[in-house]
């Protein structure tokens, strides 16, 4: 196919959702393109989900395959669940995006090069022996080979910009060329790129000009026949943005710190993919936000145990190997009862693992991975902007019960995206808590005597006079603290951290099954694995099938109906991207002879493989 | 005195608070004759110069024999895990800058595990008082050799004598940025109790080594200066460096920056070393560090370095005021609502 | 009652066993006279078992509650299991000592106590009102109340020691005394005495004299009327030592250094009750061992990666809160599939916790404490002798399969000891291990290809021309080992490891199950409560209840036919020292409705306890 | 050259590598314009000098972009996790002394959490060569600051600008009593593989810094002595310390053991410091390390410190033969044997 430029009115066709991948090299640009198709399609009131995916180099050598970075979005006129298994559009800014990616392009699937960038060095470098534009093995596909770095390039002739410059503006005309495509408006995208390069307008006029060049080639140019629309969805009314599961985070504990009255502090140590929580709440010191980037993971919970002890809502971030760092010190805040908040964003592991990939597979540390009983209520998030509210959530509990809570999101939910109804601020809940600041009459202060319900014990801060006292790891007599060795004394504190715990299940919602009726199978999920669960049930009901679905947000206590609700079905079927962790939460406690739907792949859950598995089952 | 404890004082009246009002109702544990004690009378009787409230003072400790110190004092405290001490202290002081944050330390505790934190926080100069009692010895697990432990140590854990090098706290100290790094002795109440005011006073973190007695598993090991006073070559600021049972000796440098041991007799006083602890450059204090790597005989005493840097608790509120100021005290409607927004229906 | 001195033969009773508890001053000397009479006792052929019982702090304030150290032994003419619930004797050497232990004391037992010591500072430091000597409170029990300070000091008048050193001889006159009451053989102890103070002769002198003093003072004083008798024990053949199990665990891996021909190598940071096995390999360097104490837990972890990495036995030990810390680098390990020994010598928790008192809270720690999925084997000692066998055995294990696996043991079993057949060194198992150490033909060496039985990687060490790798933690491609972030891959090599582990199941005995016949409960315990349930079962048994027991040495994997073993009985009961930890798993892996039976006490269980909770359940 | 490498150097024949022979098959991975390209093509380059086969020669890193480093080079390699290949690189080298054994580390990696490793790494004098690779930025995480950024920085971390003080790698290096001190450039060849060699030939624990630029998170850090060569204060051993386009500037003493930069014309060649990287004492090298915290100006390149001290590994080892030299090689059956023994039957 060639593409001469030509000017004609061209038909609009009707969709209901798309799936677009962009694909390139680490250095094209690939996120921002994403992003900001991502920022249109919302604006136009679609309902989306994202899915970047980005190798762990931050520059693997230009044109190899293992610096190829991705960028998955799904958007359509009703509510979706997930970025898609399957892109229906790719676009391939180079050989080795192609290669990495062709095998999701279901056949008949359109795809978008950039011819330009097949040439021999590149071709070898993505282990290509020949053109895949030219010895028809793209057959089975509607391919538009575009020469995007040439017209780009031609386009900013007179700009004075570096060659290379102009180059790197590829991307944008290959965003204006897809915005088109897709009837998307581009005023924001402008206004972004315009705040974006305020500070160099060379290259701006580069970038806006490449984008409206794009735009206006898809236009005129013959190849494309047809452009289309895909109607905006049904969603709640209300103001929307986009948001990322590590905003969310961001924002939610920043509203935990409104709502309980205290301080927030971050103590973290960059660490991929939960440092951008760190990076979001560093911009926000107006809202009274201390970030501590700490010399190790350690440090950055030991930190925020001092930051707890003195009254501030203290928080660390980390994923996995980070997070097995921290337990020591999250040992101590058990024994110390202090409320404070761990959050794992949950990567591929063991070890280094796949560092920018996702996986479910850190319950079990967080539960078990401190020395001798220790227990800490556990929270996990299911959507990017279910994260918000988990944040708060997680809060109240650490605030309310006093003790250490985990909050488990992972990178799929850290950096995916989707539309965010924006709370009302105030209606957010009241989590402020009730300080002990007057000493007790008898002057003797006990900071281990409980409260009869939540078995908390009193929070008195440093600073208030009259209530002086020492905590510390040595197990602690019951009532007075003070360090005791006594047989019975540890039985019964070891059972009342328990106990603790186990007693804010009556604090906490039942678990809520959806069931249309008479379903015999219950597919139990949680964590972020939530879209695609939802998807391939909806998969299977769309087929006829009978099949309940239950997610998890509390893993620690179970929510009090959790037995009920699973001896209710003959089958349970659970889902997870681990070899098994709820599973086998769930068989020991409820004695339920569920199953495991298990894939460790470092890539979320595809709604189709669920479906089928839950086929399997009915 | 409030400049090192950042506090306004006195709240509304006068305090007049006495070493007794800083004894907890708790026994003290430490073996008899243990040099802890006389650190704990120290640091009790020399409370009420703070001229704050107890409830504006944190002990906060690591774990070991030193460690069991926040105990006894009648202030806020906390005995932490081993070596994280001055992580915790760093989130408590950088976020409650009203309070005075001391952390107990031993050898193994400070220099051992908890090595990494102690010199973030020095370079950092977080607004925390470090105390170092440095037994030379893990005590608290029964007499293994420490990081301070002399080489060739016979330990249970060495029985062939140990084969490290050890660190010299102050030189450690004065490498990782520290702003004020002094040295003491337990029996030296008086001596102890002038470093413990400095170190409050200065702003900052305050690095203060104690040699400290374990007569359970390494008695003696201070002797050369603890009982030889003779050995102490005291660091006191603007005098020149003297020592010896008289001021016989004294302290000269070389032409190559290091110092030297000398008979004042001979080079004459002029010859000697006048000592300058706020010296900007910590070259001459490190130099001065490195006249005896343990204390086996003349070994310096008192301060070596106390110079201003700023204040990481201070910068880090100045930021956070600064943003309140140029963007008004955070909206939370406002922040979730940044970005690009739309409306549905 | 008063003693004078008089000189007649006195009876002798028969005795079938006896248990003594020594309890003093931290500065008393208790855990030396305890040891001492422990020789003593184990020379003349008794079976026997001790439990050392000592404060965290070094030496507690003089004559304080918290300073009390204490020293239980058993013996008798049957082979024992447990050092026993009650003492039947109890030597107090001050008021402290007898407030904290007196509870533990049947009524009617012997008491012993050094008058000397009640005086009033130290009657109220120990928070007596009024003297129990001599307020009848002490009715119950057969009361010597004997003047140990005064008769000390008098016998060694005109020996050159100091006031105070002659008074710290009253532990050798009490050890003196008992050793007449029960006819124990006193030239052990004065020859160890000869040795242990061979530089300071008066002090060898002032010791030696206190202790025949005492003897002396039981064959003559007409307070003690009879003395006892206890028979030597019908044990197999052979020769005999005592020994701990940290003795235990240490003799263990140089054995198993010997057995494998590696090297061993020890990095170890000192921690209670762990400590004691790095002192005892570092004084065994003309077996080849190196110790190397490290900067903190981590380091010394690290090492011993660096150490297998270089064809070493690679061992690292600690407690709870150490092997915490460990969890990042064992996380390596499971990656690099290297062989790695982790011993876990468990005490009371969480946190500092009670650094002296056992505890067996660790087992889903070592299982799950690490980011993702990461299966290491774990095996647990049951009893001080079994220490030395499972270490053999577990270093088997990690060299075969180039795992790390953990160990665990505990403070009870760390410091307790029992008499202990030496094995035949010539029959100790061969643990060789087979280097990769020829290039493959092809040239290129594949380190992550696999054994086709075990499942094992190659093991190739620096030094070995022509075989020059990288490992690391970043995900590793199946056969290469290169870095891999195929999704496909991840799946494949995370499901290798796992059944790499899971497959040892076919590789290690199964379960014995001591079944009398026709018992329909089952007890299923682990680790070093093995005495104590099993002592239990005894005198369920002589009761004439029926009841089955069955103890697992290999918690991960289980024995092949643990599944089988549980479905057979009706019961299962799972005693254990936390909240229920491998009821936990048992329950999940085989869906068997098994109880617990749960104390957090920081003390080993009462036989007589296990024996009600198991009558509860016939 | 076999010194520090501890081998018997070329087993039976001679052994003639070259660069290439130390290229692994895998894709080098960093962004284009990284400085770690030119300090692997030293490395590579250097190797064959070792006179040691490949096999003998192991690369240890952490984690960061740096701790890539293994997989390019085709020796024994682990690539392990964040921080702690120093410690893990010391198990080995005290368990295989026939190795040559090198660490690669980032400024995060080693000065970060890797801290206390590295500190107790340099005290005990363990034979590893340990080269930091400085770009002060995280570079594996997207450019956060590091312990080794300037004051100030403004980072994706730190949009207000960093408030921690930075450490001075050399600095810590002295104050942690290390034995061999050095500083060098990435894109300096020469230099650079001077210092590895005198790296390779010191027995113990060398520490070199290599300023790296990172052009994507921290372009130009280290312009100022990677572009003017004028602010390259070389330090030669035995040499007046010079430096400027025409060598017209040099470094003096002043009174009080700090260092100084002085024009030569206006003080004389004769006052000029002469360089003695064999001081027993560390002080000067550690006056020269304070000449500039930052490389904003001039600053020393070369080899501060490099002097004698017992390697861990070989009194490690001596230990062993001295036991065994006493007692014999260990007997099993005596040792489980040993002490109180009684039979039965
Ligand atoms: C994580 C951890 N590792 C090890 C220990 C054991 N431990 C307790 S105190 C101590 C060292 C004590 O030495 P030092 O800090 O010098 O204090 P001292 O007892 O001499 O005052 C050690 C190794 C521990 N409690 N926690
Ligand atoms: C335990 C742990 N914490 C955090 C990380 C994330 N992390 C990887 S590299 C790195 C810092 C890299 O900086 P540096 O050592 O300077 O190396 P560079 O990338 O600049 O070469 C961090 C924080 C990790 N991998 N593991
Ligand atoms: S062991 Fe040493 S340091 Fe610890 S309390 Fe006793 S004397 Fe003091
Ligand atoms: S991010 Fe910086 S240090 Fe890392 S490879 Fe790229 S240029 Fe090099
Ligand atoms: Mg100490
Ligand atoms: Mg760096």
């Amino acid at each position: 196919m060639r593409y001469t430029q030509g000017a004609m009115a061209k038909p609009v066709e009707q969709r209901d959702g798309v799936i677009i991948r962009f694909a390139g090299d680490s250095g094209d640009g690939m996120q921002l393109t994403g992003d900001r198709f991502t920022s249109e399609t919302a604006l136009l009131g679609n309902d989306l989900s994202t899915l970047p995916d980005f190798p762990a180099e931050i520059r693997a050598p230009a044109g190899s395959l293992p610096g190829v970075s991705g960028f998955q979005l799904h958007f359509a006129d009703h509510d979706i669940l997930t970025p898609g298994d399957a892109p229906g559009v790719l676009v391939a800014m180079n050989p080795a995006a192609l290669r990495t990616n062709l095998a999701d392009l279901p056949k008949g699937g359109t795809l978008i090069v950039n011819r330009d960038a097949f040439n021999e060095r590149n071709l070898r470098k993505a282990g290509y022996t020949s053109n895949p534009l030219e010895d028809g093995s793209l057959g089975e596909f509607q391919v538009h080979d575009v020469p995007l770095t040439t017209m780009t390039v031609e386009a900013l002739r007179g700009i004075e910009v570096t060659p290379r410059e102009a180059e790197r503006s590829k991307n944008m005309f290959a965003l204006g060329l897809m915005s088109w495509l897709f009837g998307r408006p581009t005023e924001g995208t402008i206004s972004f790129l315009e705040r974006k390069f305020a500070r160099s307008p060379a290259i701006l006029q580069a970038n806006v000009t490449a984008f409206n060049a794009g735009y206006a080639f898809g236009e005129t140019s013959e190849g494309f026949s047809v452009s289309y629309e895909v109607k905006p969805a049904p969603l709640r009314p209300g103001t929307y943005r986009q948001i990322t599961g590590n905003t969310a985070l961001a924002y939610g504990l920043i509203a935990a710190s409104r709502q309980s009255g205290l301080p927030l502090f971050l103590g973290a140590y960059p660490i991929t993919p939960a440092s951008g929580i760190l990076e979001e709440l560093a911009r926000h010191k107006s809202f009274g936000v201390r970030t501590f980037q700490a010399e190790d993971e350690i440090a950055a919970v030991g930190a925020a145990v001092g930051a707890a002890f003195g009254g501030s809502l203290a928080v660390s971030t980390s994923a996995g190997p980070g997070i097995v760092l921290k337990a020591e010190t999250v040992g101590l805040a058990v024994a110390l009862e202090l409320p404070l908040l761990i959050l794992d964003i949950q990567r591929a592991g063991p070890s280094t693992g796949m560092p920018t990939k996702p996986e479910q597979a850190d319950l079990l540390l967080v539960l078990f991975g401190r020395n001798s009983e220790s227990p800490v209520p556990v929270l996990a998030a299911s959507t990017p902007g279910d994260c918000f509210e988990v944040a708060v959530e997680a809060a109240r509990i650490a605030l309310k019960y006093r003790t250490p809570v985990y909050l488990l999101s992972d990178a799929y939910l850290a950096n995916g995206s989707e539309p965010w109804l924006l709370p009302d601020v105030n209606a957010l809940p009241d989590i402020s808590v009730e300080l002990t600041v007057e000493p007790p009459v008898d002057g003797e202060f006990l900071p281990y005597t409980r409260d009869v319900d939540t078995l908390a014990r009193p929070w008195a801060l440093p600073g208030t006079p009259g209530l002086e006292h020492r905590i510390g790891g040595l197990e602690k007599e019951d009532g007075t603290g003070n360090v005791s060795y006594d047989p019975d004394n540890h039985d019964l504190m070891t059972r009342l951290r328990a106990r603790k715990v186990a007693g804010i299940a009556a604090d906490i919602p039942e678990l809520e099954v959806d069931d249309p009726g008479g379903a015999e199978l219950l597919v139990l999920g949680w964590g972020g694995t939530y879209g695609p669960i939802a998807a391939g049930i909806r998969r299977v009901r769309e087929a006829g099938g009978s099949v309940a679905h239950a997610h998890l947000r509390y893993l620690n206590p179970f929510p009090r109906n959790t037995g009920e609700v699973l001896r209710r079905y003959d089958r349970v079927l659970v889902p997870e991207l681990n070899l098994g962790q709820l599973l086998r939460l769930i068989r020991a406690e409820f004695l339920v002879d569920a199953v495991g739907y298990n894939r460790v792949r470092g890539v979320p859950f595809r709604s189709s493989e669920l479906a089928e598995a839950i086929e399997a089952m009915l | 005195m409030t400049g090192g404890a950042r506090g306004e004082g006195n709240g509304g009246g006068l305090i007049q608070l006495t070493a007794k009002d800083f004894k907890s109702d708790q026994e003290v544990r430490w073996c008899p004759g243990c040099g802890d004690y006389a650190i704990l009378a120290a640091v009790q009787g020399f409370m009420p110069e703070l001229g704050l409230p107890r409830e504006r003072i944190v002990f906060i400790s690591g774990i070991g024999c030193a460690a069991r110190f926040p105990y006894y004092m009648q202030t806020y405290g906390m005995h932490s895990i081993h070596g994280r001490a001055p992580a915790i202290a760093t989130g408590l002081s950088v976020s409650r800058p009203d309070l005075s944050v001391w952390v107990v330390t031993g050898d193994g505790d400070a220099l051992s595990i908890g090595g990494n934190h102690l010199i973030h926080a020095l370079r950092r100069n977080v607004n925390v008082k470090i105390l170092l009692f440095n037994n030379q010895i893990y005590g608290l697990t029964k007499g293994q050799y420490s990081p301070t432990s002399e080489a060739g140590k016979v330990t249970k854990s060495t029985p062939m004598g140990s084969i490290d090098h050890p660190f010299n706290p102050v030189s450690i100290a004065l490498g990782a940025e520290a702003t004020f790094v002094a040295r003491t002795i337990d029996t030296d109440k008086k001596h102890l109790t002038a470093v413990l005011r400095k170190a409050a006073l200065h702003r900052g973190t305050a690095f203060v080594e104690i040699y400290q007695n374990c007569n359970i598993y390494n008695d003696g090991a201070f002797d050369a200066v603890r009982e030889q006073r003779e050995n102490r070559i005291l660091l006191e600021h603007g005098m020149p460096i003297r020592f010896g049972a008289d001021g016989e000796r004294g302290v000269a440098q070389r032409a190559d920056g290091t110092c030297e041991l000398v008979e004042v007799a001979a080079v004459g006083e002029g010859a000697l070393l006048r000592h300058d602890e706020h010296a900007v450059e910590p070259a001459l204090a490190f130099a001065l560090s490195r006249l005896a790597h343990t204390p086996h005989g003349p070994t310096p005493i008192g301060v070596f370095r106390d110079v201003e840097r700023p204040v990481y608790d201070e910068v880090m509120q100045a930021q956070l005021d600064a943003a309140t100021a140029q963007r008004g005290h955070g909206d939370l409607a406002a922040l979730i609502g940044s970005g690009d927004t739309w409306q549905i229906g």
